[in-house]
């Protein structure tokens, strides 16, 4: 059975009586369990698809199903944005933690789970700086920590590590991997670097320029397999991948 | 704070004061009318009367102005933040904001008196009537233009209705709601005037109304002294309260 | 601001008047509309205020010639300082004029001043109508510390209070008295028996006095004439009374209108009275006496 | 705006009127005073005298609150976008501001006739004067909040101090300026019970003054009808700038 | 010469007593119409630095000489922010074209120039939004063109292409290396990728954990050649880059 089920998806921005079509005839499904990746051209609708799933917009057309529900009904998602959507007005810490309060965690809970996570993405130092105080890389792993606290059915990830050097990113990705064989997530990522996506995508859904739909569709036995990024498999379905995305540029 | 910058404010208090002084005794001068004493007579008139007189009167105004400062916030702050973030309910209720605001509350004063006596229940709630409206419009237009961005992402860790409040729109628009209680404040202090000339003898709108009246201006003075006081205490314990509660903003 | 016109060149010559909308200016809004001042070859401006402060400040902002107002405010302002003189009573040369009285809320059992001990009385203080109250209560042998006053600053609402009987009695002049009365509420006492109590008068500042001796002079002769105008033909101005003073309506029909006192000073016991009562309020910041502020007298 | 919205707001605002008319109905049927007539008395009143009487006294007091309003916007905007700007500026001012701003500007009133004489020039000074500053602390505690990183990029456009106020601190902060507009419109009108009772007998504050003294309680809730209507008037247009000026709020 | 100059820098975040050196000993030269790479662990300070030589950040102790200059007084330097600041309140028109009407170009001028430099980055069509209602990349892309339409002396940019998708930033580094040559303005770069370091730096600067400072500095040969992309000595650099930035970490 399938996690994530999106059939003939539409999805418009109207303002106006101005419509901006973003997505168009989307369909894409995920099975339990496993990892997928989105890659495509900037400003093909990555980001509005996710902003469904999550629920944020309801505003659509077309079906969508995650564990048989319905997006807004559907409780066991986290969503890390690509703005981050820190609060200015709470501290590192606060800002990790909200997740779990709002969950309604014990306190203990809550203070184990959270230094837990600051400490793994190398954060804990600065758990009483607010976002401001904060370097854009810093930034985005706190907005990482907020999600991955939360230990989610379904993990939605929009340009997770874009600001991160390549070997925080990397770590974080082996990070990733390992919180997936451990925990057992659906994992949805976004991102427009082919080797992250061979590297962390089971299944990897390239779309088309804008209104987005899907236009192809990998399925990458090699994810998640730290050894195989240097071998010629990966290479070759990063090359196949980089030219379907360039075929439609 | 540091003892450094605490200094400073002071120096700077100090110089505003001399400033105000300045002008004032400038000002007495030019036109040399008893309606303007000199400053030091006023000065001379607040020391005699601070004690036994002004205080007493400093002290129930504080308390009408302050009861109804909190009643307002309890009332304006949260329905303005609900109005802001309901579109729906705005767009109903801003015509019934917008035809009841802009008339003055005095003309309401004979149903209050019926209504409430004429106690200081009237006189807190006329007070608090006035207060609300701006506390209730400044927070509703600060709510309505939160950046979308936060409530996106709060909700998005499935924030119920009741979270998003208290973690996103309160604190968000906490800078606002401070802006409109050091506006409120002044606003209830000028309302004093009008609540504190029925059925009182006690508060600093009625001592200067009533100095007024009868002519003293050196003790209307004194009275105007106490009240500037008054104000500026209040809104120093709101700074402080901003420093502490929106420390964010100032990074 | 003062003396810019020259009372005696620029005709004709121009006084400002300032007054609250009360039954005292009945006799210059006649002179004004039978043409009485234009014969004088006076101008006279009316100025409207709504309340006796924002008077007091006018009059004390030099914009005015002189005022329509009680006689505790022309003392006042002259123990302050002001340089003024009283010229002319405006109502009250006799007790009948210009009534004022204390009126019992209509659910109240006050028959008589006696009753009124340990009650609420709505007035006004510092002022003629607190004055007058203490006269009444004394009249009748009581003293002013016996009731409760309240101050209520504000006439309409000293009067909705009464009607709802949020308070025992206030004390108002007419035509709000009639209006109280009409409504239910009852008169305890009034002014207009024993001894005078109640005095408007028009006072003019120095400046006006030096400089347009002369227009204040034919002022006067204009306004006598339009006092006896009303004095002979009182019903034909009752329409003028109605209309700009703003008699409540529902009294209107059956409002008279009162007999007015030609132009003359007030006597010297009137207002020593006054002084003395404002000296013992402490409301007088430098001695006066009736020579200083009278017109004329030196 | 689309015809259908328009049409909306038109049924919000007329169950808006429906709401308060039957509240205001069943209070003076309650209250039973003269003191609270009902609607329809008011209403009837109103009609009879809106041509003739009351739209003078509106336009009267139009021109007024708008001058009054246009001048403090004038120089409230400015002045609190440079104190919120310099924060050197703003320590140094937020004393004065603090202890003159809460002394109710009605006791200002004698010296403002002295210097200013009784025409409409004392009026409209005092009017603004107290509308000034609420666009004032309005005005500087937005600026003083504004998002560091709009200044530091277009600081890196190399633009000089003007530039500053003219691409960012002003369009950032004019929301908070309608609403202090909002806001200074509401206390402009009540500060018309205050001016228009001296040395005038045009406007509908002294209507109401007026009409309250000679206990004409029709004639005054006409007057507060037409005040509402003026008020309401009025905001629709703050409204539609708002549309206007700050559509990418909204967006 | 050297036109860009910075010697022994040090700079430090103070709030509230609390010290945060961000900066510590930094020197860095950058000859005239050349171009400069940095790169290093997120939170080094990278952002700082370009605070810095923007003129942004006046609090920091050391020399920093532009063209012999003081960086608050060199009026030819663009800065590309990593969070782009753009202006909410303005179209994507409007942002672009500020910088010209700041710096009183003509009317026809500033027309001419935003015209082209939209056109160029692919923006053309989205000139009436505002950036809300511009995705990710398309906001990362305004914000370049920002920058670019002022043809400036020194363009500073700070992780520039991070929200764009492979084949875009392939795009924009070739865009960038063409203006680069056409007008010969002096280029420092803020980036992640080591690819695109060796692709556009001349010069590659490596920094150090916080406190940042530089710990190893390449001359590039291959800097802007297009065939250089697949050839043996880019990926040696790349490699030796690799490790120099593991070494430290
Ligand atoms: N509020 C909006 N109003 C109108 N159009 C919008 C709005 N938000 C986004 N769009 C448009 O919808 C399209 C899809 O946007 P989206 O943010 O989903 O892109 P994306 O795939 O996430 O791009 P990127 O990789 O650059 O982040 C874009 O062309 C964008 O311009
Ligand atoms: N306002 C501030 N107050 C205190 N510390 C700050 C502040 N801004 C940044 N810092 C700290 O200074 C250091 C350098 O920040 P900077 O933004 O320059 O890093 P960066 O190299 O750009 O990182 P990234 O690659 O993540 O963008 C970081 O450790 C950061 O936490
Ligand atoms: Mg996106
Ligand atoms: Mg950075």
């Amino acid at each position: 059975m399938d996690y994530l089920s999106i059939a003939s998806l539409q999805v418009s921005y109207v303002h106006d009586n101005q419509i901006t079509p973003a997505l168009r005839d989307l369909s894409l499904s995920l099975a339990i369990e496993s990892t997928g990746v989105i890659i495509g051209p900037s400003g093909c609708g990555k980001s509005t698809l996710l902003g469904v799933l999550a629920g944020l917009n309801q505003n659509y057309q077309g079906t969508v199903r995650i564990n048989g529900k319905a997006p807004g009904e559907c409780d066991e998602t986290a969503l890390i944005l690509q703005e981050y959507g820190l609060l200015p007005w709470k501290t590192t810490w606060d800002n990790v933690k909200l997740g779990l309060e709002l969950r309604g965690f014990s306190k203990q809970e809550t203070v184990l789970r959270t230094e837990k996570i600051l400490d793994k993405l190398g954060l804990l130092h600065l758990r009483k700086r607010y976002p401001v105080q904060l370097s854009g890389g810093q930034r985005q792993r706190v907005a990482i920590a907020r999600s991955l606290v939360l230990e989610p059915e379904l993990l939605l990830m929009d340009e997770p590590f874009s600001s991160l050097d390549a070997l925080t990113r990397e770590e974080l990705q082996d990070f990733l991997i390992e919180l997936w064989q451990e925990t057992k997530l659906t994992i949805l990522l976004i991102t427009h670097n082919i080797e992250e996506a061979v590297f962390l995508g089971q299944k990897i859904f390239v779309m088309s320029e804008c209104p987005g739909t899907i236009i192809k569709e990998y399925t990458n036995p090699l994810a998640g397999d730290y050894s195989a990024r240097g071998k010629m498999e990966f290479l070759e379905l990063a090359n196949s991948l980089r030219s379907s995305l360039r075929g439609w540029n | 704070m540091q003892p450094k910058e605490l200094m400073q404010k002071f120096i700077y208090t100090l110089v505003a004061v001399d400033i105000l002084i300045v002008f004032w005794y400038l000002l007495s001068r030019l036109l040399n009318t008893p309606a303007l004493p000199t400053p030091l007579t006023a000065f001379n008139s607040f020391v005699q009367l601070v004690t036994n007189e002004l205080v007493p009167h400093v002290v129930i105004s504080f308390y009408r102005v302050a009861v109804s400062l909190a009643i307002s916030t309890v009332l304006g702050v949260p329905l303005g933040l609900f109005l802001g973030k309901n579109t729906r309910a705005d767009e109903f209720s801003a015509p019934l904001i917008y035809m009841t605001y802009p008339i003055p509350k005095v003309v309401f004063l004979p149903i209050f008196l019926i209504l409430l006596g004429i106690g200081n229940l009237s006189k807190i709630v006329l007070i608090t009537l006035v207060i609300f409206y701006l506390i209730l419009v400044t927070t509703r237009d600060a709510a309505r233009n939160l950046p979308r961005e936060y409530v996106l992402s709060v909700r998005s860790l499935r924030a119920n209705e009741l979270d998003l409040y208290r973690h996103v729109y309160f604190p968000a628009c906490l800078p606002a709601i401070l802006t409109s209680l050091r506006l409120g404040l002044g606003m209830a202090m000028s309302v004093l005037f009008l609540v504190e000339t029925y059925a009182t003898q006690e508060g600093i709108g009625y001592f200067i109304m009533n100095s007024w009246s009868s002519l003293a201006y050196d003790k209307m003075f004194a009275g105007i002294i106490a009240m500037g006081l008054m104000g500026f205490l209040l809104y120093l314990l709101l700074d402080a309260c901003e420093k502490v509660l929106c420390s964010w903003v100032h990074l | 601001q003062d003396g810019k016109e020259n009372g005696q060149e620029n005709s004709p010559a121009k006084l400002k008047i300032g007054s609250l909308t009360t039954e005292e200016n009945l006799p210059v809004l006649v002179a004004q509309e039978n043409g009485y001042f234009d014969a004088e070859d006076v101008q006279v401006e009316f100025v409207p205020l709504l309340s006796p402060v924002e008077l007091q400040n006018t009059f004390q902002s030099g914009a005015l010639d002189g005022m329509i107002t009680d006689m505790m405010i022309a003392l006042m302002l002259k123990s302050s300082g002001e340089e003024l003189r009283i010229t002319s009573i405006a109502l009250g040369s006799a007790p009948q004029e210009g009534r004022f009285a204390i009126v019992a809320a209509p659910k109240s059992d006050i028959k008589s001043v006696q009753d009124l001990k340990g009650k609420s009385i709505g007035i006004s203080n510092n002022s003629i109508i607190e004055y007058v109250t203490d006269g009444i209560l004394e009249q009748a042998g009581m003293s002013p510390s016996d009731v409760n006053k309240t101050t209520v600053a504000k006439i309409p609402v000293r009067i909705e209070m009464l009607l709802n009987n949020q308070i025992d009695a206030i004390v108002v002049p007419d035509p709000h008295i009639s209006y109280a009365v009409a409504n239910g509420a009852r008169v305890v006492a009034d002014d207009t028996s024993g001894e005078n109590l109640s005095q408007s008068v028009i006072i003019m500042t120095q400046t006006a006095l030096n400089s347009k001796n002369d227009a204040i002079s034919r002022f006067y002769n204009a306004y006598a004439r339009a006092v006896e105008e009303i004095n002979n033909n009182p019903e034909q101005y009752k329409e003028l009374l109605v209309t700009s003073i703003n008699v409540p309506k529902q009294i209107a029909d059956s409002y008279k209108v009162q007999h007015y006192p030609l132009p003359q000073l007030p006597v010297e016991e009137d207002v020593n009275n006054v002084i003395t009562w404002l000296k013992n309020k402490g409301l007088l910041k430098a001695d006066i006496n009736y020579q200083d502020v009278i017109w004329g007298q030196t």
